[in-house]
């Protein structure tokens, strides 16, 4: 019998991607004597075990995972490195190629992207006396409305997201980046403990008091589900939200996240998943050929949009149609110019439990913004 | 008037009918003692009064009341379990304390009333310890000395004896007959040893397959029992029995004829077991060697010889079991004929259906 | 019984299955940990040895004694309050009464079914917006705005503690049923005709009698407790600000979330050492106090 | 006579048992309300106990949103059986053995198996993926019940030796005398005699197993077709949307099966242990 | 040759020494009774005999050879135990079966020996009841029958009738000792009663304490027991004892004063006694109304009429308790003086450690 060789390529969620089987089948017919063999596992425990099996030394050859954990991957030579040419980086949207890249080379294949955007409740705003069409631009008005809805009806004004999950470091990374502002630099220098971040912060805690009762006790989802009741007049979530409230029958409306007052333009945080080629599998080659084959231009674009995903490219003519068909995607793809990644960190669990915790501990009031953004500057150090 | 009485008692278990309607009265103060072969229910009837069993039909009655529904507590009752039934955990002074301690009674009091029982009971080297390292007898003497530190109406005892050695056993009977005495309480006490019953009793009951064969005083059941049951269940060793034919019955003298044993004409009074099969009984200890009104020749078989006295057994030609009870040590042998003889008014008469005829 | 030396044979044959079995399946990985906890593992193929280094850095780590002292209480209060509604139900179910058979069976579903389904579903009832608890006190009037339970420190950390009772309750429930019942039945006769109620021969009776199973049942919970991760994780991940973060969250997220397999290896032989220590002062204290009780 | 109850009783020890039911099943029942609403309508206030336009949707299209979901119940089934009888099958010769023959050494071996059940299976995971993976029973049923029943052995022995220990001593001494062995003793005295405590140990264990155990399917087992309930579960879980109704629904229908063998068993749980056996 | 002996045996729990070292013959055969106060080890040394319970110092051996070490069944006893024993899940046909299953008999020779067994004990009803469902006596017998359908060489009975009724447990004394004559097996037999001891046993062994007070046949016992102890303890009910003094002994009379019952000269050899503080013993059944060789006059405090016998009970002037058993029913009334006699040759001595002296 003839060798074929199986490319393992674990595919986080439900059920495997829309379109994979077709690609898979193209792919092998392109590469005789190879073949793809994917396996599905879920959200919950996708990242687990495919850093169990490599951890114990049978990696998968392919695999989701999420962009920041490429650098621990990396820096345990686990995964082999997938640079990406000037061309191919072009074709993406900006900072895109960023979240996965590290040390100057790429360590994996963007797959996913999820930006966020300022979703508004129209009728609460009606009923608290604010014109239903017109939603903050800014942190001050964005406070402001939100204080004037606490104040004149039986909703908060404001979704705040602090609960100890990854999803409050995403949320507070969007005031971080719609004010210029960032974590570390390219050279690995924290800069968290910067005018921009410490803004961001008090501007948190600013709007605790029009936020819903107990913020450490919800993360997104649930802060979404209050917003589809009427519970918060206004969240910042991706594009999935959108679905839901047409689902719901809601009066809503979706805007660019409002801005600091160091803002250069709209931003947001840009969270990408990669395809991650592991080491020792023997087929690393293929692997490689395989992520860049399921995700290339047309394919991703049609997979991004069986899933709800922000496209990856602003790939033409199929943005302007997207756009022009749904036009609450524009605000997510305006957010990409001057948003940032989620910053690339080797213990990215420790990253995460430091920010939370410096969120967390101003919006009970625990600590005052600037006393916990040293706090958790000096922490971070360890993490790098 | 009666501090218990039972009415038609009766109890079933699922199918079973294992009391079949009792009927008793028991006076306040009195000494009534249960006897019957194994298995008859003198356990299941004991705790029907103690209100551990319920009462199929009915009813059992205390100072007056029906206290057919109420706990064994509120029924003034205090019981020693034929299984013991004592506390694996607790020290025996524990054990011996728990009834007072649910009485909250003060701990000088409590200690006064544990020290004088195991006194009683010759318990106090034992005090401390657990039940699982007593023996037998120890254990039977700390559920005693459970049920008497509380002084309740009425103490129900399920042969709290029988573990015990004769010389521990005679010093506990008197010891409660003492209490009996001291106490005034009424108590109720199965057994199945022959001297507590005739000696501790003022009232015997003899139960037989859940029903009442005989009341009565010891030496009532002795002397006169009513049927062939008690005859043969009060008295050790056994009474004898012999089959026989009533020749006649003039309502004066009743002659029967006893097989190769001949004839024997006895005062009574009914003719109605004129022509009848009857049975007589004779007590081996009524029996003296050599001749009395009536003598027979028998052969020893086996030869008891207790010190006390000696006991022969021997066989009738129609094949009965005959026992004799001798006094003392005589010069018997075994397979050697002896005579033995006995009087009229020591012979017993049942009819053909067991009861006594007098 | 004599021939003590053919009975330790038939014991040790009794045990061999066991032990073998224990001795491949566990031991060996659990040796292969211990060897670890001395290495810097982690992600990377290859390890070093740096002796105690692991160690150091858990007791130097700042918030150390407050986790753990944090873990005690949590666990103590899990335990006990297991404990006591264990035998709370047990003396229920144990009456002679109808339907009995159905409460049992009743009893046994938050054991039954998988603990993240479980967890899920007190996540829902804490959430202050639409679960039961705030939904009902809202119904009801005793409160007047939604009371999100997993906000706070406090309310968090007994909500915790009750999902944990929770699902632990079925099990010591069903046991504590079980040895119940082995209660010869005329020890509880004697004792009512003395006139000792129900709740006194619950008290001197029941309980003492009890003892070994509420040992055993106390100390496999003591186990579980201590170890339990999947209940505050899927909660409150340890929050809010750390106020529910118990020894194994705590090594869950900076050893075994950062995949620190050394690290992660040493804080588990710390904490099943505290556990051990906890253990056997635990088992001292219940036998000297079962024996005080029987004085 | 002594379990007659007053009417105040009687509703004393209902009220009891109907709070007590109530924290044990009120999380159900918020499940169950949830497994009724349409995912739309899950979130809504005010809090109304009854659902408002409740349907039972959901406990038909689970089975298309997870194809596999009865195979998925078929092999927990499956595994925890296999994972009992193996457990029951070690663990009643070993308790035996505990519970009694003091041989030197029992109180420490004792210990170290309890000292098993103190490292959870999370710090384990890598060298037991190793050693299954040197075991060749990787991607197999094995690969689930071999570890699995590991970990539930530790404490099924702990429990079935204090069971064990009620059982008076003498009723072995007497099956010694009359020649049983020790062997035959077991198994026609001490056997039958703990039945009440070995269903408890064999429900426990096979609950453990089906329920309980997510990690070692997770990770040692990769066919879907192997996969346990836990892991069927977790195929609700969408990215960004969880099927709140459809898992609940499911769970509701895995747990059935479970209910089912207790029901059978549940009489056992509650058979007397050495009632008449001895005076004392 | 003795089948079974014991040397030196000796046993402790912890520290508790509980058997103190006894050495005993038993003969192929025999019929060996053990009595003696509860808690003084009976059990105990049974339990050893059986291999139960781990020997301390000494040896058992049976057929010459030592068995300390040899399980139950090596040995070839079977044994009743005090507390049964049944297996609570069995019926009781298979509890009675269970040693015929372990030695895999077919189902037809089980079945055959199990009815007889059940036959003997009356137990053919119960056949088919669990052991919770019986009454004590059932039970207990339901445990001999699991003894004897094995045949072995030695049998150990641990008070086997104690839950018995005077009828039932004399026919099954009547049927254990036809067993013991049909199987010629060795018997050893623990029991607190008196007729049981001396009816039964070929030899009687009276332990006290964990040590042997004596051995002997019964009437041996009866009639010379060694020691105070024994006197006590053999015989129902119980030896009068008296204090006295020794005024002269030459080798042939004892003149001894017993307070204010006055002198008794006995013919007795030993001249160690002269002077020394002695007890004298009077069995009540050897007092006889009126007067004897030695005559006293006492006041019954309580009588008690058995039927068979009266017992009267009276305090000497030393305060001593002072028994008399006399034949039948004689017009005894209690606080009535009577006149009793009683002669020298039923007289026993003691010396000042309770040694009898002859
Ligand atoms: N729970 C029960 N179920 C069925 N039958 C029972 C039950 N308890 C007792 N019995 C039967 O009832 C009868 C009477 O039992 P009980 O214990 O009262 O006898 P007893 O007179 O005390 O005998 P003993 O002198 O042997 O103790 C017996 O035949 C027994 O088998
Ligand atoms: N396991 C044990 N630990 C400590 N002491 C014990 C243990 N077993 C028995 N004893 C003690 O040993 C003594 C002898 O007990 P044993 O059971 O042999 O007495 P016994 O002569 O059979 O008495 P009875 O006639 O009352 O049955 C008792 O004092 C008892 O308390
Ligand atoms: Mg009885
Ligand atoms: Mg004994």
């Amino acid at each position: 019998a003839q060798d074929v060789q199986e490319i393992t390529f674990i595919n986080c969620g439900d059920e495997l991607t829309a379109g994979y089987a077709e690609y898979f089948a193209e792919w092998e017919a392109e590469n005789p004597g190879f073949k793809v063999a994917p396996e599905v596992v879920g959200w919950g425990q996708c990242q687990d075990k495919v850093t169990t099996l490599a951890a114990a030394g049978t990696p998968v050859a392919l695999a989701y995972v999420g962009s920041r954990t490429l650098k621990q991957f990396a820096m345990n030579d686990l995964i082999v490195p997938v640079p990406m040419t000037d061309e191919e980086k072009a074709e993406y949207y900006n900072y895109v190629p960023d979240t996965v890249t590290f040390d100057g080379t790429q360590w994996g294949v963007p797959v996913a992207f999820s930006t966020k955007a300022l979703y508004w409740n129209k009728d609460l705003f009606e009923e608290a006396g604010l014109d239903p069409e017109t939603p903050p631009k800014t942190w001050e008005e964005k406070i402001a409305f939100a204080k004037q809805i606490t104040e004149n009806t039986d909703a908060a004004g404001y979704g705040l997201v602090a609960k100890t999950f990854d999803n409050t470091m995403h949320q507070f990374l969007h005031w971080v980046y719609t004010n210029n502002g960032s974590v570390i630099d390219a050279e690995g220098n924290i800069t968290l403990n910067s005018p921009q971040v410490l803004a961001a912060l008090e501007a948190l805690k600013e709007i605790t008091p029009y936020s819903e009762e107990g913020p450490t006790a919800y993360e997104q989802n649930e802060v979404r589900a209050i917003w589809l009741d009427g519970g918060v007049a206004m969240i910042e979530a991706s594009p999935g939200a959108a679905i839901l409230a047409e689902e719901a029958g809601m009066n809503w409306g979706v805007a660019d996240l409002p801005l600091g007052p160091d803002a250069q333009g709209p931003g947001t945080l840009l969270i990408t998943d990669a395809l991650a080629v592991f080491k020792g599998s023997g087929v690393e080659e293929q692997a490689i050929s395989l992520a860049k084959y399921i995700t290339s231009g047309e394919r991703q674009w049609a997979a991004e949009m069986a899933q709800g995903l922000t496209p990856l490219r602003p790939l033409e003519p199929q943005t302007s149609e997207l756009v022009a068909e749904k036009p609450y995607w524009q605000p997510f793809l305006d957010g990409i110019e001057f948003g940032g990644p989620e910053p690339l960190f080797t213990d990215y669990i420790g990253l995460q439990n430091v920010m939370i915790e410096m969120v967390q501990s101003v919006v009970t009031g625990q600590a005052e913004p600037q006393e916990a953004l040293e706090r958790a500057a000096g922490e971070l150090e360890q993490y790098k | 008037m009666s501090q218990l009485s039972l009415k038609h008692l009766e109890k079933s278990f699922n199918e079973a009918r294992i009391i079949k309607g009792i009927d008793l009265e028991v006076a306040e103060g009195e000494f009534v003692v249960f006897v019957g072969p194994s298995g008859c229910g003198k356990s299941t009837l004991l705790r029907m009064i103690a209100g551990l069993e319920d009462v199929t039909a009915g009813e059992i009655e205390i100072g007056g009341r029906v206290v057919n529904e109420l706990p064994p507590v509120q029924r003034g009752i205090a019981m020693v379990f034929q299984s013991y039934a004592l506390y694996p955990h607790m020290t025996v002074y524990e054990n011996i304390a728990f009834p007072l301690r649910v009485e909250k009674l003060p701990q000088a009091e409590v200690d006064q009333r544990v020290q004088a029982a195991a006194k009683v009971l010759q318990l106090e080297s034992r005090l401390q310890h657990r039940p699982g390292q007593l023996s037998g007898g120890q254990r039977q003497r700390v559920a005693i000395g459970r049920a008497i530190v509380r002084q309740p109406k009425i103490f129900l005892f399920d042969e709290p004896l029988s573990n015990l050695d004769a010389a521990l056993r005679s010093e506990m009977r008197i010891e409660l007959m003492e209490l009996h005495k001291r106490l005034g309480s009424t108590m109720i006490y199965v057994t199945h040893d022959q001297i507590e019953a005739m000696t501790m009793a003022d009232k015997i009951v003899v139960l037989n397959a859940g029903e009442i064969s005989q009341v009565g005083s010891p030496l009532e059941l002795y002397h006169k029992p009513d049927n062939l049951f008690v005859a043969g269940f009060i008295g050790s060793p056994k009474m004898n029995f012999i089959s026989g034919k009533v020749r006649s019955a003039d309502g004066t003298t009743a002659v029967i004829d006893v097989g190769s044993l001949g004839t024997l004409s006895l005062p009574r009074s009914s003719t109605e077991i004129a022509g009848r099969d009857v049975t007589i009984g004779i007590r081996p200890e009524h029996l003296a060697l050599g001749s009395g009104e009536f003598t027979l020749e028998v052969t020893p078989r086996i030869v008891e010889e207790l010190g006390i006295h000696t006991v022969t057994y021997s066989d009738l030609p129609a094949g009965e079991n005959f026992l004799g009870l001798f006094e003392g040590g005589p010069e018997i042998t075994e397979g050697t004929p002896i005579s033995v003889g006995f009087n009229r008014a020591q012979v017993h008469l049942f009819d053909h259906r067991g009861q006594a005829v007098y | 019984m004599t021939s003590t030396r053919n009975a330790t044979l038939f014991a040790i044959a009794l045990l061999a299955p066991a032990v073998l079995y224990i001795l491949t399946i566990v031991a060996y990985p659990l040796v292969d940990t211990i060897i670890l906890s001395f290495t810097n593992a982690s992600l990377r193929p290859d390890h070093d040895f740096i002796g105690w280094a692991n160690y150091e850095r858990i007791f130097g780590a700042g918030n150390f004694t407050e986790v753990i002292i944090r873990t005690f209480v949590w666990t103590f209060f899990s335990v006990s309050m297991k404990m006591v509604i264990g035998m709370f139900g047990a003396v229920l179910l144990n009456a002679a009464i109808p339907g009995q058979a159905v409460f049992r069976i009743l009893t046994m579903p938050p054991w039954i079914v998988p603990m993240a389904i479980g967890i899920f579903m007190w996540g829902w009832m804490y959430n202050g917006q639409f679960g039961m608890i705030s939904g009902l006190l809202q119904n009801f009037g005793i409160i007047s705005k939604p009371w999100p339970i997993l906000a706070y420190g406090d309310s968090a950390f007994w909500a915790t503690i009750v999902t944990d009772v929770w699902i632990g309750v079925p099990m010591v429930t069903i046991y504590f049923l079980a040895a119940m019942q082995s209660i010869p039945r005329d020890l509880h006769e004697a004792a009512w005709a003395d006139g000792a109620g129900r709740f006194y021969r619950f008290r001197r009776i029941t309980l003492p009698l009890m003892v070994p199973a509420i040992i055993t049942m106390s100390l496999l919970s003591l186990i579980a407790t201590f170890n339990s991760f999947d209940i505050i994780w899927i909660l409150t991940q340890g929050g809010p600000s750390g106020q529910t973060t118990t020894m194994i969250i705590d090594t869950y997220k900076t050893a075994i979330g950062s995949r620190k397999y050394g690290e992660g290896a040493a804080r588990a032989v710390v904490i099943s050492l505290f556990v051990t220590a906890f253990c056997i002062v635990y088992f001292r204290a219940v036998r000297r106090l079962s024996q005080g009780e029987a004085k | 006579m002594i379990d007659r109850y007053k009417w105040y009783e009687v509703a004393g020890l209902y009220a009891g048992i109907a709070v007590f039911l109530f924290f044990v099943l009120a999380p159900f029942i918020e499940g169950f309300l949830v497994s009724l609403k349409p995912l739309s309508q899950l979130f809504s206030t005010p809090y109304s106990f009854i659902p408002k336009n409740g349907s039972f949707d959901a406990y038909i299209t689970m089975w298309t949103s997870v194809p596999a979901l009865g195979l998925h119940i078929f092999n927990s089934f499956f595994i925890s059986t296999v994972v009992t009888l193996i457990v029951v099958a070690i663990v009643v010769p070993a308790a035996y053995a505990f519970a009694r023959f003091s041989f030197s050494g029992s109180g420490l071996l004792l210990g170290m198996f309890l000292a098993v059940n103190m490292f959870s299976g999370a710090v384990l995971l890598i060298p037991l993926f190793r050693l299954m993976r040197t075991l060749g029973l990787l991607n197999t049923y094995w690969a689930m019940i071999v570890p699995g029943a590991a970990f539930l052995i530790p404490s099924s022995i702990w429990l079935l030796r204090t069971y064990m220990m009620r059982i008076p001593r003498e009723l072995d001494e007497a099956a010694w005398v009359d020649g049983a062995s020790r062997f035959y003793t077991l198994r026609r005295v001490i056997l039958p005699l703990a039945m009440p405590g070995i269903v408890v140990v064999a429900i426990m264990t096979f609950i453990g197993a089906y329920a309980q155990q997510f990690i070692f399917a997770l990770t040692f087992n990769s066919k879907t077709e192997f996969m346990p309930l836990p892991i069927g579960l977790f195929a609700f879980f969408g990215k960004q949307e969880v099927i709140w109704n459809e898992l609940m629904a499911a769970s509701f229908v895995g747990i059935l099966p479970v209910l089912i063998v207790i029901v059978f068993l549940q009489r056992y749980l509650v058979a007397g242990l050495t009632a008449g056996a001895i005076k004392q």
